[in-house]
């Protein structure tokens, strides 16, 4: 199919630009990772000496070799061998294991958040706008305002009131001390509690836009011929509004999704430092805090090829529900 | 006198059909010409390529091949000459809720023409223009007007001023894209009164397009029928409509509704089966294709384009007909008329 | 906090995923990798003057001339997987450093390593070695020959699953905690007292200090504001000790810019007003230091009488007299001119983001416009800093001054004249570019004897020195605070008993420590 | 109150297939309905029609004259800020007087499409761009019979679109697959679902061309002739309402100002707006005249009228007509003054009794 | 097919993006979104504007750490007995800075690549959407961290650069189907026909009826801007020049300021960032109901759901 086709060819370059743009940064800018790696280890009470220095450099092989060009290649290559290169945070830990251990929890939380908060924002956006003028029409500005509080202050409060004022839930973690990872009860138990607090977060703050969008949308829709034809059809209010009205009016939003996303794993960045949430995000600032540049550009690497990827799956799911995007434009 | 001549005009478009890239003949090889003080009307079904043809003479869209002449001399695509080509060809749009910028105003609108083509020597001069402009087309006083936004006008007001902005250059030749087939029937005539009028005051050369077989025979002195790009008859304006020959003129003169009929033959089984793309006898035609096969590559040798919907299809159809006389400054592009049956 | 715990949590500032990796070389490997898994020789406190403590090795002594050191090897040691621990370990150790730059990150200069029979080990150096014996006899770990001559490259070897001759062994991994139990065959008697440690990762002080109040944290070592507060009366065993740990300074650029005056440095000296700025951003837990650089009290003793009870002090009259002395005169707003006409508008360099720090430039930029000096705090990212800070790049930062076990350490990394390359060209720890013939002088001096009255003299002459010249000028001796919950777990070094280090986060002393806690009655 | 007797069923001349005109199948009585807006809009005012069995109504005036509003109003689909302010709607099928007005949740769910079924003038808005064909037909069908078995309704959908003559393959099609025609005659398939009694076509054909709208027209008289449903058939294009409706009903300014069969419309137009209409199109095959249109524009209906709605564009207005509104009485034909001679003061004028709109011109033959 | 349908009166003005009827205007700054808009962020942006005036030194210390808020720190002190309020005020200057740079920064660029793209057509069209569609998937805030951290402690007004490089492009894909739009209307080659150059065309015909959009683009990018430099703070990666929320915020966690129970150091920029977001919100509400007619709520609906509740309900 031609729509899927050219689809896949902007992924395909936009994850080469991501890579390459990956690459270009940090030739780009000052600084050494070996300096930071030196000042860290000096803050911690380290000794270190001119010695020292070399023997870093040496590890972590600053000074890159050959030519740009070359070293571009070599790059790729690496890229695809999975070879991220050392963490100079974790060193010797190869920035490829790393990642693994962080991702499934990234993936799990802001992936769950994100479809619920979408499902959650949809679903409300379309009785909103469906009883337009009515009482319903109150959550709009409160809506607002929940889009536009920051992720991780959000999540700070919640940590003070729900956390450590009321004891409710656990502040931080992804599961209890103790516990062995794996599938178990007391494990994917523990993980599903610890995660509820960070998941809140992200629901609560990301669900005030989806909402807007599809009220809005819905609102439009509904002003189309095809859903007053529908009424006039005799169906039931239900069918008209979510078959005819919602159907239709999902569709900029399914397409907002995938760029919203990238939002999302913004905003849930921030959000798993706050609850010491042990995913990507968390991972990036630390590599971050320690100017752990393998990791760094690694997890940046991750984060946007995750994003490319479920913007194409939202394509996929864009070229299903919308039966026009499947001929091509 | 002929003042603008358009000579075997062609424009190619490449759309995409699914997996291909296409080339679409939206007009094909066209030739005809436009008098001054005469109006000539150009007839067609949706698609068939009218606005083409208007867009390419406006110099809106460059032709594929072919070439336009104003006063038997070809004319330039770019700069002096073509702002002087401007000055003597304009366009007159379809909607014209469309062709007015909702932000600007009246004025704005008058305005710009006459000092873009340096019709003007002063302010006071301009605004006497202006106001002149807007008596001409019937809208008075000019100062109430001249302030007013779009939005704040009625649809025959707009299209008034739509024209009076034409005829700001002072043209030669008004190229006039279904002036009122987006306005009230009350209010149409109106319009192609005011047209009819400035053709005659100024000796304007008009091109009138338009779907309307019925103010195209009254407002115009010949008609040019198109289908598929294609001229495929062209005559005397009674002569076209009330003694049509090519089969397609046939159909589209027996389909105009026509409440003489009422008064006259059943109308509704009288004339042509019109055979459409739509009709049950080949309903598997994906119609959707239809406004975009206009003349694909693959029918383009393929003969006649009317032959599947045309009754009197013969094996002779298959190859493209020429144009033949078939009376006087009468001409059909059909193979009905191959040895002067016409006459 | 129940009593009597026999298994406690250790948060040792380790932030996000947990890597397993303890390999003692490493520094970014796991703290009890380096302490409580891997032990080295001797243990050198660092919290107390004292003798070295016997550790792998039950004594040392080094050749005349200081060029060779010989271990008296512990015996009947056992490694964790009951393989026995000999000599032979000890020399694989240090010849695994000889010829393997990337782990000898003290470039030890070893010449050669050798058995001398079951129980003795002699080193031999290149040149004097007698300041690296910090080094050699206590920061570096021993591991088991057995395993690690297995290994094709020790410096990127993971380790996940360690074996050495601590306290407590590896038991259990995972990201985000890890779990240590007790060594049944420990050499040093009865220890540990413990069954078990665990380790734990946080994002930060935040959430350890969340978990700390909530109990699930037994021994750290974060930065707690208002300590007495928010964490000592919060339950009944909760206590804390505090550890002056480094000098923190504004280091002065003597080469450039208006601090190369020393007359602007005394002037800085004397107008901080050091109790103000401990009050409001160290909760009054910061001591005074001394213009002598030393640590106090522990190097109390190498301090020159001229010095002694001489703390820096507030004297805003004093600091502009020095300077109308020296020449400069007050401008229309306030702030001194130099003779040159220059007004004394200083920047001082801060990492952004190091919040105690900007704090507390932002407290002394309020005090010293009181002496008609403008300091203009610039925050600058910790790449740039590092970068600036060496090459010379700044009029003032703001930084911190790490000793060792002696003042030796200190003053020759940061005071030796060796250490001050022209501007531009990178100093690794002097970064003033201090250059004095008297202190150069003296440290050549200690260098080559033991004589500890040669010593305290030379170190006498270096601090009336220092304490003119003020290179660096001192602002606090900056301490570390430790939490423990006494309800638990007793044994933990106090001010009383600085037996070690208490930190969580100081090898090898966490491995003493561990070793030495016992359940609370 | 009203003239809305049918006219003799013998004055018709008839399409191909002669309708036998029955009884009122809708009564439509002083319907009121205004637009809440600032200013409130009154677009349609006190409107009177009455639509019989079998038969094509046609309803023609200029734009905005509130022939939309009407249609949406007879099957309740009037959103706010449209509001009903007055009259009644009632719907005869055989026995039952329905009371359309009076319809709220399952009844007037029931009653939509099953009596009255519309067809909006885009078809490609009319149907939903994301489900199928075969999707909005079978829609219709399990709403109103839910206990049809799914391959009957399956079938049904194959007969319905063999009636109006698209290929039953055509189902699974996207409308967007679909050229206009035949979105068009999905429409009217999907409005045939139910064997209703009263079709709403607002502008149905407009968007075509007259090509398809011939052959669409065609299809639908000969349907009406075999299913004997009513048509209500909304344009502005009065020239096609004269070829296709029995009766012919001119709105102007929210009122229905002239009312009778097609024929009698035009050759014999009362109200001076129906004369100007009739004076605004020339014919295809007629004699070339010169034509004037109507000049101005139609009125604000946001402000109240007093008069007359026509008046100021009408050449034959006299001093009562800007003070009295016309009725359409039962004898008038016509809601026009001119036919008064006790409030006109004068007899018709009669160049508008000779069809004339401007009474100075005469007509002007230019060509036979 | 010939679109022969006569529009409404209403439609028209709904169809194409004009600009508003005067009453229209009027009408809308009763509405109570708008208005509430306008009053938080103009009083937000006269704090910026005014208030670090009024404030001697927002840096001077003071013994008085961690008051709670009174009459002599409305807001309360910091740790190190700074007072909260001013710093809030010069903060709010800040936050307010950056969120304008980006907004004038990212709406330039995007009307540029926008507009131009999708005026112009063919290739420089195809290859500008390609390149905002690229920038458009890369998730900006990871981007944006991996930039600031190269960089050398960074200016406010790097940082702003930086958000504005990574956030102009939904805008321009925005702006590009709206210029697209406008440029099939007519009345832009009417322009063409009657010789107007390419630039006038693009000036003066189609950008002032992409105002609104423009308008609505605009504020979006502020809100999007205060956002993720408040995130970039708290990270400890922005701007050092200058306090905005965002390094408030930085300090308040780094001094565990919710710990210390020191609410007053803490919600105030949080809040501030959430008010000024929500107003500007309520803003583009304003501007999408220009754009889209369809979205106002007629009164009458409202009356009516009213009435037909007291109905139910009595
Ligand atoms: N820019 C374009 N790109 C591709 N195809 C085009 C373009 N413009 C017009 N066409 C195609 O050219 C053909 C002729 O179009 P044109 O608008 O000239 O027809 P028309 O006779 O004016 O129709 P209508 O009566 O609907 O206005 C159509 O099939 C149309 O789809
Ligand atoms: N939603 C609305 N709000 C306010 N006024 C409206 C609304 N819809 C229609 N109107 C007004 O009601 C009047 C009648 O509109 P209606 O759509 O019924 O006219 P119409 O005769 O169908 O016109 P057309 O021929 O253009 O379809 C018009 O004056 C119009 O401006
Ligand atoms: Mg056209
Ligand atoms: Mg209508």
């Amino acid at each position: 199919m031609t729509y899927l086709r050219r689809k896949l060819v902007f992924y395909l370059i936009a994850a080469w630009v991501a890579i390459t743009v990956n690459f270009i940064i940090p030739r780009l800018m000052p600084g050494s990772p070996v300096d930071a790696l030196l000042g860290r280890l000096q803050q911690a009470g380290g000794t270190v000496t001119p010695e020292t220095r070399a023997s870093l450099e040496i590890l972590l092989g600053a000074g890159g070799q050959g030519n740009l060009w070359e070293q571009y290649l070599g790059y790729l290559q690496n890229l695809i061998r999975g070879d991220f290169g050392v963490s100079s945070t974790y060193f010797p830990t190869e920035v490829s294991t790393i990642l693994g251990a962080a991702l499934p929890w990234t993936l799990i939380l802001v992936g769950l958040c994100t479809c619920l908060s979408f499902l959650l924002g949809i679903t409300l956006g379309m009785v909103i706008g469906w009883r337009r003028g009515s009482r319903l029409d109150n959550l709009v500005p409160i809506a607002t305002f929940l889009a536009a509080v920051p992720y991780f202050w959000l999540a700070l409060v919640l940590v003070f009131v729900l956390g450590s004022t009321l004891r409710l839930l656990p502040l931080t973690g992804g599961y209890e001390y103790g516990t062995v990872i794996g599938f178990n009860w007391e494990f994917i138990g523990s993980a599903l509690y610890h995660a509820l607090l960070p998941a809140i977060t992200i629901v609560l703050s990301s669900v005030g836009g989806w909402l807007l969008g599809m009220r809005n949308m819905m609102v439009s829709t509904m002003g189309e011929d095809y859903v007053l034809t529908a009424e006039a059809k005799g169906l039931r209010p239900r069918r008209v509004m979510v078959t005819y009205a919602a159907r239709n009016a999902v569709i900029p939003s399914v397409a907002g999704f995938a760029i919203s996303l990238g939002f999302v794993v913004s905003g849930s960045i921030v959000t798993e430092v706050v609850f010491s949430y042990p995913g990507i995000g968390f991972t990036l600032l630390q590599a971050v805090q320690n100017n752990d540049y393998p990791l760094m550009q690694a997890v940046f690497l991750v984060i946007t090829l995750a994003v490319l990827g479920a913007n194409l799956l939202v394509d996929l799911l864009h070229a299903v529900i919308d039966p026009r995007t499947r001929r091509a434009v | 006198m002929s003042v603008l001549q358009a000579d075997a005009l062609v424009k190619e478009y490449l759309v995409r059909d699914g997996r291909r890239r296409i080339t679409l003949r939206a007009v094909d090889e066209l030739s005809f010409e436009l008098l001054s003080g005469t109006t000539v009307a150009l007839v067609g079904e949706s698609g068939s390529g009218k606005s083409t043809v208007a867009r390419m003479l406006a110099q809106l869209v460059r032709p594929s091949s072919g070439a336009i002449r104003l006063d038997g001399e070809s004319v330039s695509s770019r700069g002096r000459g073509l702002r002087r080509y401007r000055e003597d060809v304009q366009l007159v749009f379809q909607d014209p809720f469309g062709s007015l910028n909702p932000f600007h105003t009246v004025d704005h609108h008058l305005r710009r023409p006459l000092r873009v083509h340096r019709r003007v020597e002063s302010r006071a001069d301009e605004d006497r223009q202006i106001e002149h402009l807007l008596e001409r087309v019937n809208l008075t006083p000019p100062a109430r007007v001249a302030g007013k936004r779009p939005h704040e006008l009625s649809g025959g007001q707009r299209q008034r001023i739509a024209i009076a902005r034409a005829l700001a250059p002072a043209p030669r030749v008004l190229l006039a894209d279904e002036p009122v087939s987006m306005l009230d029937v009350s209010i149409r005539l109106e319009i192609l009164n005011l047209i009819d009028r400035l053709k005659e005051e100024d000796d304007l050369a008009v091109l009138y397009i338009t779907h309307d077989l019925a103010t195209a025979r009254h407002f115009s002195r010949r008609i040019l029928v198109m289908y598929r790009g294609e001229l495929v008859e062209s005559g005397e304006s009674d002569e076209v409509i009330l003694r049509p020959r090519h089969p397609y003129t046939r159909l589209l003169a027996s389909a105009a509704p026509d409440p003489r009929r009422r008064l006259g033959t059943d109308p509704v089984s009288s004339g042509l089966s019109s055979g459409g793309p739509e009709s049950p006898v080949t309903p598997s035609v994906d119609a959707s294709k239809r406004s975009t096969s206009g003349a694909t590559e693959g029918d383009a040798s393929g003969g006649c384009r009317f032959r599947q919907r045309c009754p009197s299809a013969m094996a002779m159809c298959a190859q493209r007909p020429p144009i033949l006389p078939v009376g006087d400054g009468h001409t059909a592009r059909c193979w009905l008329y191959r040895d002067g049956a016409g006459f | 906090a129940g009593g009597g715990a026999t298994a406690i949590t250790v948060y040792t500032g380790s932030t996000g995923q947990l890597t397993a990796n303890f390999n003692p070389f490493i520094l970014t490997s796991n703290q009890p990798a380096r302490g409580i898994v891997y032990e080295p020789l001797m243990f050198i406190n660092r919290a107390r003057a004292d003798e070295p403590r016997p550790m792998l090795a039950e004594d040392y002594r080094w050749n005349d001339d200081g060029t060779a050191i010989t271990f008296d090897v512990r015996e009947g040691v056992q490694w964790h997987d009951g393989e026995a621990f000999t000599s032979e370990d000890v020399v694989f150790t240090f010849e695994l450093m000889q010829h393997n730059d990337a782990l000898n990150t003290s470039a030890l200069p070893i010449e050669s390593v050798e058995a001398n029979g079951e129980s003795e080990v002699t080193i031999t150096f290149d040149r004097p070695a007698y300041t690296d014996l910090e080094t050699v006899a206590g920061s570096t770990f021993i591991v088991p020959e057995h395993i690690w001559s297995e290994i094709d490259d020790p410096a990127t070897f993971g380790n996940a699953e360690p074996v050495g001759t601590g306290a407590f062994a590896l038991e259990t991994f995972s990201a985000q905690s890890y779990e240590l139990t007790a060594h049944e065959d420990y050499w040093d008697g009865d220890k540990p007292y413990l069954d078990s440690l665990r380790f734990v990762s946080h994002s930060g002080n935040q959430s350890a200090l969340s978990a700390l109040t909530a109990g699930q944290i037994d021994w750290a070592s974060i930065f707690i504001p208002d300590i007495e507060n928010t964490y000592a009366s919060r339950a009944e065993g909760n206590h804390y000790e505090v550890t002056p740990v480094y000098i923190s300074t504004l280091g002065a650029n003597l080469d450039e810019g208006p601090t190369s005056d020393v007359a602007v440095r005394q002037a800085i000296y004397r107008g901080i007003d050091r109790d103000q700025v401990n009050e409001l951003n160290y909760d009054g837990l910061s001591t005074p230091t001394t213009p002598g650089m030393l640590m106090l009290p522990r190097e109390e003793e190498f301090l020159t009488e001229e010095l002694r009870g001489v703390v820096p002090s507030h004297e805003p009259a004093e600091a502009r007299s020095i300077l109308e002395d020296a020449g400069y005169t007050e401008g229309a707003d306030g702030i001194y001119v130099s003779p040159d006409g220059e007004p004394l508008r200083i920047e001082v360099k801060v990492v952004t983001g190091y919040t105690d720090q900007i704090a507390t430039l932002d407290v002394m930029r309020q005090q010293l416009a009181e002496i008609g000096i403008d300091l203009a705090p610039r925050e600058v990212s910790h790449a740039s800093f590092v970068a600036d800070r060496d090459n010379g790049n700044f009029e003032l930062v703001i930084d911190n001054l790490y000793g060792g076990a002696t003042p030796f350490t200190l003053y020759e990394d940061f005071f030796a004249s060796a250490g001050a390359p022209p501007i531009g060209s990178p100093a690794t720890k002097n970064f003033a570019r201090f250059r004095s013939d008297i202190v150069d002088e003296a440290l050549e001096e200690i260098a080559a004897t033991q004589d500890e009255e040669v010593h305290r003299e030379a170190y006498g002459r270096i601090q009336t020195e220092l304490a003119e010249q003020l290179p660096y000028i001192p602002i606090l001796q900056s301490m570390a605070l430790t939490q423990f919950d006494g309800a638990k777990v007793t044994g933990f070094p106090t001010q009383d008993d600085p037996y070690a280090l208490p930190m969580t986060h100081s090898s090898p002393d966490l491995g003493v420590v561990a070793a030495n806690l016992r359940p609370a009655e | 109150m009203t003239s809305t007797e049918p006219e003799p069923t013998t004055e018709r001349t008839s399409d191909s297939a002669p309708v036998a005109i029955g009884a009122p199948v809708l009564t439509v009585r002083g319907l009121t309905v205004e637009y809440e807006t600032e200013p409130s809009v009154r677009a349609v005012a006190d409107l009177d029609l009455v639509l019989h069995r079998g038969e094509i109504l046609g309803l023609a005036g200029e734009s905005g004259c509130g022939k939309s509003t009407l249609a949406y109003a007879l099957n309740r689909l009037l959103r706010s800020p449209a509001r009903i302010v007055a009259g009644s709607v009632h719907l005869h099928s055989g026995e039952t007087d329905i009371d359309v007005l009076g319809l709220t949740g399952a009844d007037l769910r029931r009653f939509r499409w099953k009596r009255i079924a519309m067809v909006f003038q885009g078809a490609m808005n009319a149907l939903n761009p994301v489900l199928t064909v075969r999707t909005q037909l079978v829609d219709v069908l399990a709403a109103h019979e839910p206990r049809t078995s799914a391959a009957d309704r399956l079938r049904r959908c194959t007969e319905l679109m063999e009636l109006v003559g698209v290929d039953p393959v055509r189902l699974g099609a996207y409308p967007h697959e679909l050229s206009g025609g035949m979105r068009q005659r999905v429409m009217i398939a999907m409005a045939l679902a139910l064997r209703p009694d009263v079709l709403v076509m607002d502008e149905p054909t407009t968007a075509l061309d007259v090509v398809v709208q011939r052959d669409i027209l065609r299809e639908l008289t000969a349907l009406r002739a075999r299913l004997g449903f009513a048509i209500v058939f909304i344009t502005h294009d009065l020239s096609l309402l004269l070829e296709i409706s029995d009766r012919i009903a001119i709105m102007y300014a929210g009122r229905i100002v002239e009312q009778a069969s097609a024929g009698r419309l035009l050759t014999a137009p009362r109200h001076p707006y129906t004369v100007g209409l009739l004076n605004s199109f020339p014919s295809v095959t007629g004699p070339r005249r010169r034509m004037r249109g109507i000049p101005g524009n139609p009125p604000d209906l946001s402000a109240p009228i007093a008069g007359c709605a026509f008046a100021p564009r009408c050449p034959y207005r006299r001093q009562p007509c800007e003070e009295h509104r016309p009725e359409l009485a039962p004898g008038s034909m016509a809601a026009c003054h001119a036919y008064d001679a006790s409030v006109y003061g004068e007899d018709v004028p009669a160049a508008l009794s000779r069809g004339e709109f401007q009474p100075i011109d005469t007509v002007e033959v230019i060509e036979a | 097919m010939a679109e022969t349908r006569t529009p409404h009166p209403s439609s028209a003005a709904a169809g194409g993006l004009a600009l508003p009827r005067s009453s229209r205007a009027r009408g809308m700054l009763t509405d109570w979104k708008l208005r509430l808009g306008l009053i938080i962020v103009g009083l937000f942006a006269l704090i910026g504007l005014v208030g670090p005036l009024l404030i001697a030194d927002v840096g001077a210390i003071s013994d008085e750490a961690l008051h709670p808020p009174s009459s002599n720190h409305l807001l309360g002190t910091t740790q190190t007995g700074q007072d909260v309020f001013g710093q809030l005020v010069y903060a709010t200057r800040g936050s307010l800075i950056v969120g304008l740079v980006v907004g004038v920064l990212a709406t330039v660029l995007s009307v540029l690549v926008g507009v131009v793209g999708g005026y112009l057509g063919g290739r420089i069209d195809e290859a500008l959407s390609l390149i905002s569609n690229v920038v458009l998937v890369i998730p900006s805030l990871p981007l944006v961290i991996l930039i600031t951290n190269y960089l050398d402690g960074a200016s406010i007004l790097t940082i702003a650069l930086i958000i504005s490089i990574t956030s102009w492009a939904a805008s321009a894909r925005v702006l590009r189907a709206q210029t697209m739009s406008v440029r099939s209307r007519d009345y832009v080659d009417a322009a063409r026909a009657m010789g107007e150059r390419t630039w006038r065309v693009i000036l003066v015909e189609i950008l002032p009826n992409l105002l609104p959009v423009i308008a609505s683009q605009f504020v979006f990018a502020i809100i999007f801007a205060i956002l993720t430099e408040a995130g970039l703070s708290f990270l400890g990666l922005g701007g050092i020049d200058y306090l905005t929320w965002g390094t408030m915020l930085y300090f308040a966690q780094n001094a565990q300021a919710l710990a210390l129970g020191a609410w007053w150091w803490f919600i105030p920029p949080g809040l501030a960032i959430a008010l000024v977001g929500a107003g500007l919100s309520l803003i583009n509400f304003s501007f999408d109901e220009l754009i889209n007619p369809r979205l106002r709520v007629p009164k009458s609906i409202r009356s009516a759901r009213s009435a037909s509740r007291k109905r139910r309900r009595s």
